[in-house]
């Protein structure tokens, strides 16, 4: 006597001893496959950061890649593992992205030795992203310390490219040594666009820096803020924006109209590892952008 | 033409441990030969006193990486002697099976990386692989057999965790010792491919022989590998507690490790001298491959170890497949015995890869060690190997067209033989 | 929901014909600890007698032959230039038998994340599917506060679910799956008997339960008591080490790790079951640390089990079965620190 | 072969013996199913446990045992000047190992109880970081063979391996073993360091602490803990020093 079980209702051509097959079930498959992506370009930004422009290899897949500022992709280095990365280019270049990537731990130093032609994998994207569409019609300020340039990049593509759909544009950046500059390439661009207004500062200068000197706070000192019609975007470390956002709320901004950027550690990007929860919330669903005052309501969010 | 020779091989490769050859001969006549060993002096005989009997085995694991079961066996049967423990049935033949396992990996490791690289004129098995990869390919399937069975057996491969004072912590599960049972099947195939690769190279064997008193345990019905009587080829028999007469220890100003003598200047333990004692005891299929060798007791050559080692991993594989099957027929069966430490001394003698191994520990009423004491084989071969070295330059230097090159070979290949395991000999 | 009368014969034949088509999971004891106490685990068996259902509580969780503690996510191939990933999802049949409710009510938990949210998980509903899955009921097992939670009886999530009566089990049948397989043995009708001795059973076992956990008001009252001295108190003892996430039927959380081959030539993305008690649980690369002290992290896991769990699936994640309490080596359990929270805010 | 299009670097590795029992060197060779390629990825150029020949010209030189010897000293710092990095490798090596045990003692005494009247010469036991600048200590008695694998994978590109961070009771339970504290044994587990896989709660022993601590071990509980328990405080004392790694946490 063999036993035939009846299986649950999914699929209802097969019983328990043959087994139902998840392999087949492509919907399902899809959650945790990654798209192939070449490496088209390797730009060595500093001694620890390098900016890695990527592109899905599939044309339709890369087609059909869309993502919003500030959302994020896990990116995976084949054998060595896998690591969220904010995506650094214009939402318009669609599956041709960029990441800029500071060697930080394994993956990422593996990922610094790669070359050009390298295929690595991304899932993705992922997270909730910079209300860019709310924004419209308003001023912006775009703040960024140290490495929190890379995801700041998303929107300032976005409004660069839709330069008329905003007011007053700022930003403001600032490191601590010149030599951790970011992009130093593209300022004179970001500087020559009509209307923009980009300032950079770091705390401590070396015999070739010219520019401003001091904490990134000192910058927003010659700026008016128009509460009512003003957003501000932060991403850096945790200490940063608590002294970046701490003064923008004493100039008059309310709390839901600055938007940060939280980092926690992550194995999935799908809310199922728990690496990146704070309390009840995660970091890779219900983050990574947070309005302020939700971050401030999270226990021990920074 | 008589020949001048000058050796001096500084921490000899291809072995356990750092030990040196030393041989002068001038105008074709001998010097010095020497066999030094320098190895570190660790004192664990010393730190043994005062520890807890539950200590003794897992510690003198450590006295060697390559026969650790073999110690902490010798240690846990010393503290069943003294404490006059009785372990289950299972638990014995899960031990025997344990010591084959061993037995099979330090052979098959000797008689591949250490060993036949000399006799195809190899600095290494790293390179026996570029040449010859099929061969290569049998010793690993043939030592990851053993490794895994002293996995599955004993918790691990280098120093065991399951043997404690009592019998073993577990029994296997069935299936996977069945499993390993069907390997050693299957293994016999590979064994015999090696058997004919061994008799091609047999002719390299040097040759060389001098008599000499070879000392092993004494087998009753069962070629011997733990506890029995002590015997050697020169007649001399003892029991196990008596094992102080049987290696009558010294030290010499220029070794670190010990010496020994009995009946004569110095005795040989280790494959060879178990084969020379208990020759009626192999296994059929084994005594069949040590007549192909022209392995008849007593042999007298120091290099047919490595023939007597090719001989016992077939005795061994055989056994162990016994074994298992014995032991999957009663899964269930105990393998602990209750133990209560009280005042006593006890000896615990064991046939490791290169011979008779003693550990005698002596316990105070609440089981700590007042006094402890190893005797190790290559300890035991030390003298024998320093003799040994002597006769053969004598004989070969006479050879005119002998070179350092040459001799240097041939002792280093005399020392490997006898496969020393110089670290564990000073412990 | 069906009922049938199955005599212990017959379910004896029912099991071991299962056993040869499928791989069969119950609990089986593996020993006695230190006070005498039998020390069971859900393993595979492969004869009837191997079963012993009258277990009390197993050390772990069954939840391993739904989330393994070590799975390979995917593999890769390596060319010189090129990779290929390949992702299997384990699917063959198995059977898990005698299950108490504590653990159904715990893959119900499990369910909730892993397939009926966001992002369901290919790898466990494979498994999950492929279960069949036979509950028991039993005497309450000491520390288990499964009645505080409502965990201690389930309506779903099984496919059978026995009752014992003495000679026969009251069976309870919720699947056409587990209906066929009950078909392939001698079943009889409820009779009017056997309903009075199932309620009779069935009130003997809630009245049993002594362990007794208030958690009335628990996810507010942890929001208050955030910085409470209880959570110093038990944090201090907390060894950092893990085990309590192991046995438990619903912690999830995980790392993953990728290997590579010697030879570069092949890899394999391996997921580890891990525990937010482990310091470097929600460390980032560079050093920081978001939770760095025992006791924030301790907090964390009472926290997500009674609070962030609530807010997003209406229940607790917890379901009673202190395996945590039992198997902590510093004697932290759930029943201890519930009590010493009600007791703070009463103060 | 390549990885990522870049051929991964075959690093020279001279592997050297110290003051122990060579159970970690035989580690190198075990694991006999990846042996093969494991010895194609690296290039062994020193290892006199398994080759003849004597190269001096490593990037990597792996190290086993401890220092108890003068000339020990002089042929490690010798060994340290070739070397771009620098492995500790096994538990002797990274805390002096069961070794360490012999620093209690009386060395003129030790000496007299083995030797007798013959003296050798030996030195209180010594890790290599007490004797010379290390670059990272893979700590095992034995290592694992498959942690040394993913460790040479790493040296490889050059990057930083990160040890697990959790204590050994973590695999302990991932193994279904039952635990040995609640069979009334002891147990280190919950202190020491994991990556070993708990071969030895799983084998029918409680955890010795081969591995030294873990990151942030509670001692203070542990030992609270093991007295509540009725444990043998001597005998967990005995313990504790037995590898080495946890010298000073209860005398
Ligand atoms: C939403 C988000 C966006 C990010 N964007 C960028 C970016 O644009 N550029 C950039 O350089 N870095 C970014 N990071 C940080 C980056 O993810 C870490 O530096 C990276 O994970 C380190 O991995 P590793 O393997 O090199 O380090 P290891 O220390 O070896 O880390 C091991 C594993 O831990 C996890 N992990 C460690 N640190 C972090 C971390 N900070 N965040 C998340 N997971 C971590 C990863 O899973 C990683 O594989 C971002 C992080 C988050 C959460
Ligand atoms: S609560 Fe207990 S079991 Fe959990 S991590 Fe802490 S000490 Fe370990
Ligand atoms: S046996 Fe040891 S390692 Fe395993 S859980 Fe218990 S204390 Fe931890
Ligand atoms: S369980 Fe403990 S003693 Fe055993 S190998 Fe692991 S760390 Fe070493």
């Amino acid at each position: 006597m063999s036993i035939e079980f009846q299986p649950y209702d999914i699929i209802k051509d097969t019983d328990m001893t043959q087994p139902i097959d998840f392999n087949q079930r492509n919907k399902l498959k899809s959650v945790d496959r990654a798209f192939k992506a070449e490496i088209t370009n390797i730009i060595r930004l500093t001694d620890m950061e390098k900016l890695f422009q990527i592109r899905i290899v599939d044309d339709a897949e890369r087609q059909r890649f869309t993502f919003l500022p500030g959302q994020f992709v896990m990116l995976q280095v084949p054998g060595y593992g896998e690591v969220p990365i904010s995506i650094s280019s214009s939402p318009s270049a669609k599956g041709h992205i960029e990441l800029c990537i500071r060697k930080a731990g394994v993956v990422t130093n593996v990922l610094h030795n790669a070359r050009r032609g390298a295929k690595v994998g991304i899932r993705g994207p992922f997270g909730t992203h910079f209300p860019m569409v709310q924004m419209h019609g308003s001023d912006v300020l775009l703040i960024a310390g140290g490495l929190g340039l890379a995801p700041l990049r998303a929107p300032m593509f976005y409004v660069i490219e839709n330069r008329v759909s905003f007011k007053d544009v700022h930003i403001l950046y600032g490191t601590r040594q010149p030599d951790q500059l970011l992009f130093r390439y593209q300022y004179e661009e970001w500087s020559l666009i009509d209307d923009i207004n980009l300032q950079i500062i770091v705390e401590r200068p070396d015999a070739t820096w010219a520019g401003r000197v001091g904490l990134i706070t000192k910058l927003l000192d010659n700026i008016t803020i128009h509460p009512e019609k003003t957003y501000a975007i932060v991403c850096g470390p945790p200490v940063m924006f608590k002294f970046v956002c701490g003064r923008l709320n004493q100039m008059g901004l309310p709390m839901h109209r600055m938007f940060v950027s939280l980092e926690r550690r992550m194995h999935c990007g799908m809310g199922k590892c728990c690496r990146c929860n704070i309390g009840s919330t995660y970091t890779c669903i219900d983050g990574p952008v947070f309005d302020y005052w939700s971050v401030m309501n999270l226990k021990e969010a920074i | 033409m008589k020949v001048n020779l000058n050796i001096d091989v500084h921490h000899l490769t291809r072995v356990e441990g750092h030990g040196n050859i030393k041989v002068r001969v001038e105008a074709g006549k001998l010097r010095e030969a020497r066999w030094d060993v320098v190895e570190t002096p660790r004192y664990f005989e010393a730190i043994l006193k005062g520890k807890h009997y539950s200590t003794a085995g897992i510690f003198t694991a450590r006295i060697c990486g390559i026969c650790s079961i073999g110690h902490c066996l010798a240690s846990v049967r010393a503290t069943e002697d003294a404490f006059g423990v009785r372990i289950p049935d299972a638990a014995a033949k899960l031990r025997l099976l344990a010591k084959h396992a061993e037995t099979l990996q330090s052979h098959w490791l000797h008689l591949f990386f250490l060993a036949a690289p000399d006799f195809l004129g190899l600095p290494d098995a790293i390179a026996l692989r570029k040449k010859n990869p099929e061969i290569v390919a049998i010793a690993l399937r043939l030592k990851g057999l053993a490794n895994g069975i002293c996995d599955l057996v004993a918790g691990r491969t280098t120093h065991p965790v399951s043997i404690l004072v009592g019998g073993m912590a577990r029994m296997p599960e069935r299936a996977k010792l069945l499993a390993f049972r069907d390997q050693l099947d299957r293994s016999l195939e590979d064994i015999s491919a090696v058997v004919g690769l061994f008799r091609n190279l047999s002719p390299k064997i040097p040759d060389f022989s001098r008599e000499t008193e070879f000392v092993s345990l004494k087998g009753v019905n069962e070629y011997p590998f733990i506890g029995g009587d002590l015997a050697s080829t020169d007649g001399v028999v003892k029991t196990e507690r008596e094992y102080k007469a049987m290696t009558n220890e010294y030290v010499t100003p220029q070794n670190t490790s010990k010496w020994c003598k009995l009946s004569r200047d110095a005795f040989a333990v280790g494959a060879l001298a178990r084969i020379n004692n208990n020759h009626g005891l192999l296994r059929p299929e084994a005594a069949r491959v040590a007549d192909l060798f022209g392995l008849r007791p007593v042999n007298h050559n120091p290099y047919m170890n490595n023939v007597a080692q090719l001989v016992e991993c077939v005795h061994c594989t055989w056994e162990s497949i016994r074994l298992i099957d014995e032991l999957a027929a009663d899964p269930a069966a105990p393998t602990m015995a209750e133990v209560e430490p009280r005042a006593g001394e006890g000896v615990g003698a064991v046939e490791v890869p290169r011979g008779i191994l003693y550990h005698q520990y002596a316990y105070d009423k609440t089981g700590r060690i007042t006094k402890a004491n190893c005797v190790i084989p290559t300890t035991q071969n030390n003298a024998n190997i320093h003799i040994d070295l002597n006769h053969l330059v004598k004989k070969f230097s006479a050879d005119a067209n002998m070179t350092d090159e040459k001799m240097e070979l041939l002792c280093s290949m005399l020392v490997r033989a006898y496969d020393p395991c110089i670290s564990c000999s000073v412990h | 929901m069906l009922f049938k009368i199955l005599y212990k014969d017959d379910f004896r034949t029912l099991i071991e014909t299962a056993m040869k088509s499928v791989e069969v999971v119950a609990p089986k004891k593996v020993g006695s600890n230190a006070r005498g106490k039998p020390i069971h685990h859900y393993l595979p068996v492969t004869s009837f007698e191997e079963i012993d259902l009258s277990y009390e509580t197993t050390e772990y969780s069954a939840k391993t032959y739904f989330i393994p503690y070590l799975e390979n996510l995917a593999n890769y191939r390596f060319g010189d230039e090129d990779w290929e990933k390949e992702i299997q999802y384990r699917f063959e049949p198995r059977m898990i038998l005698g299950l108490h409710a504590c653990d159904i009510s715990g893959l119900l938990r499990l369910d909730k994340v892993l397939i009926h949210d966001k992002f369901p998980s290919p790898y466990y509903i494979a498994r999950r599917k492929n279960t069949l899955i036979v509950g028991i009921d039993h005497e309450p097992c000491e520390g288990g506060f499964c009645h505080a939670l409502g965990t201690n009886v389930v309506s779903h999530g099984f496919d059978l679910f026995l009752t014992d009566l003495g000679d026969r089990y009251f069976t309870a049948i919720d699947s056409d799956r587990g209906y066929i397989l009950l078909n392939k043995v001698l079943t009889h009708d409820v009779k009017e008997k056997d309903t009075k001795d199932y309620l009779d059973a069935r009130r003997r076992i809630s009245d049993a339960y002594t362990t007794h956990v208030n958690v009335h008001n628990l996810p507010n009252l942890l929001d208050i008591e955030f910085e409470s001295d209880v959570w110093k108190k038990w944090g201090a003892k907390c060894l950092s080490c893990g085990s309590c996430a192991q046995v438990c039927p619903t912690c999830y959380c995980y790392g993953v790790s990728e290997r590579v081959s010697m030879d570069w030539a092949s890899g394999a993305k391996v997921k580890q079951l891990y525990s937010c008690n482990l310091v470097d649980f929600a460390q980032v690369a560079g050093g920081h640390n978001f939770r760095p002290e025992a006791t924030t992290r301790l907090k964390y896991r009472y926290y997500h089990q009674h609070r962030g769990f609530v807010e997003i699936y209406d229940e607790p994640k917890c379901v009673g079965c202190n395996r945590c309490g039992r198997t902590c080596l510093a004697g932290i359990n759930p029943p201890d620190i519930i009590g010493e929270l009600q007791a703070e805010v009463r103060k | 072969m390549k990885y990522l299009g870049i051929a991964p670097a075959r690093p020279k590795i001279g592997v050297f013996d110290f003051t122990g029992c060579e159970g970690c060197e035989l580690q190198l060779a075990n694991k006999e199913e990846t042996l093969g390629p494991f010895l194609d990825a690296i290039d062994i150029v020193n290892f006199r446990e398994v080759t003849t020949a004597q190269g001096d010209d490593y990037d990597i030189a792996l190290i086993d045992g401890c220092i108890s010897r003068g000339d020990e000293i002089e042929r490690l710092k010798k060994i340290r000047q070739n070397a771009k990095v620098l492995v500790a490798v096994g538990s002797c090596a990274s805390f002096g190992g069961v070794n360490r045990m012999k620093n209690v003692l009386d060395l003129a005494e030790a000496n007299t109880e083995v030797y007798g009247k013959e003296f050798k010469e030996t030195l209180y036991t010594r890790s290599i970081k007490e004797a010379v600048k290390v670059d990272l200590e893979i700590p095992g008695c034995p290592v694992s063979k498959a942690e040394v694998e993913r460790i040479v994978q790493h040296l490889v590109w050059n990057v930083a391996f990160q040890f697990p961070n959790y204590p050994v009771c973590l695999e302990c339970k991932q193994r279904f073993s039952t635990c040995r504290m609640e069979m009334g044994e002891l147990c280190l587990g919950s202190i020491t360091r994991g990556g070993c896989n708990a071969p030895c709660p799983a084998g029918g022993l409680g955890c010795w602490g081969c591995r030294g601590p873990a990151p942030a071990p509670n001692y203070k509980e542990f030992l609270a803990l093991a007295e509540r328990k009725g444990m043998d405080m001597q005998l967990l004392a005995e313990r504790l020093n037995f590898f080495g790694g946890f010298e000073g946490v209860l005398k």
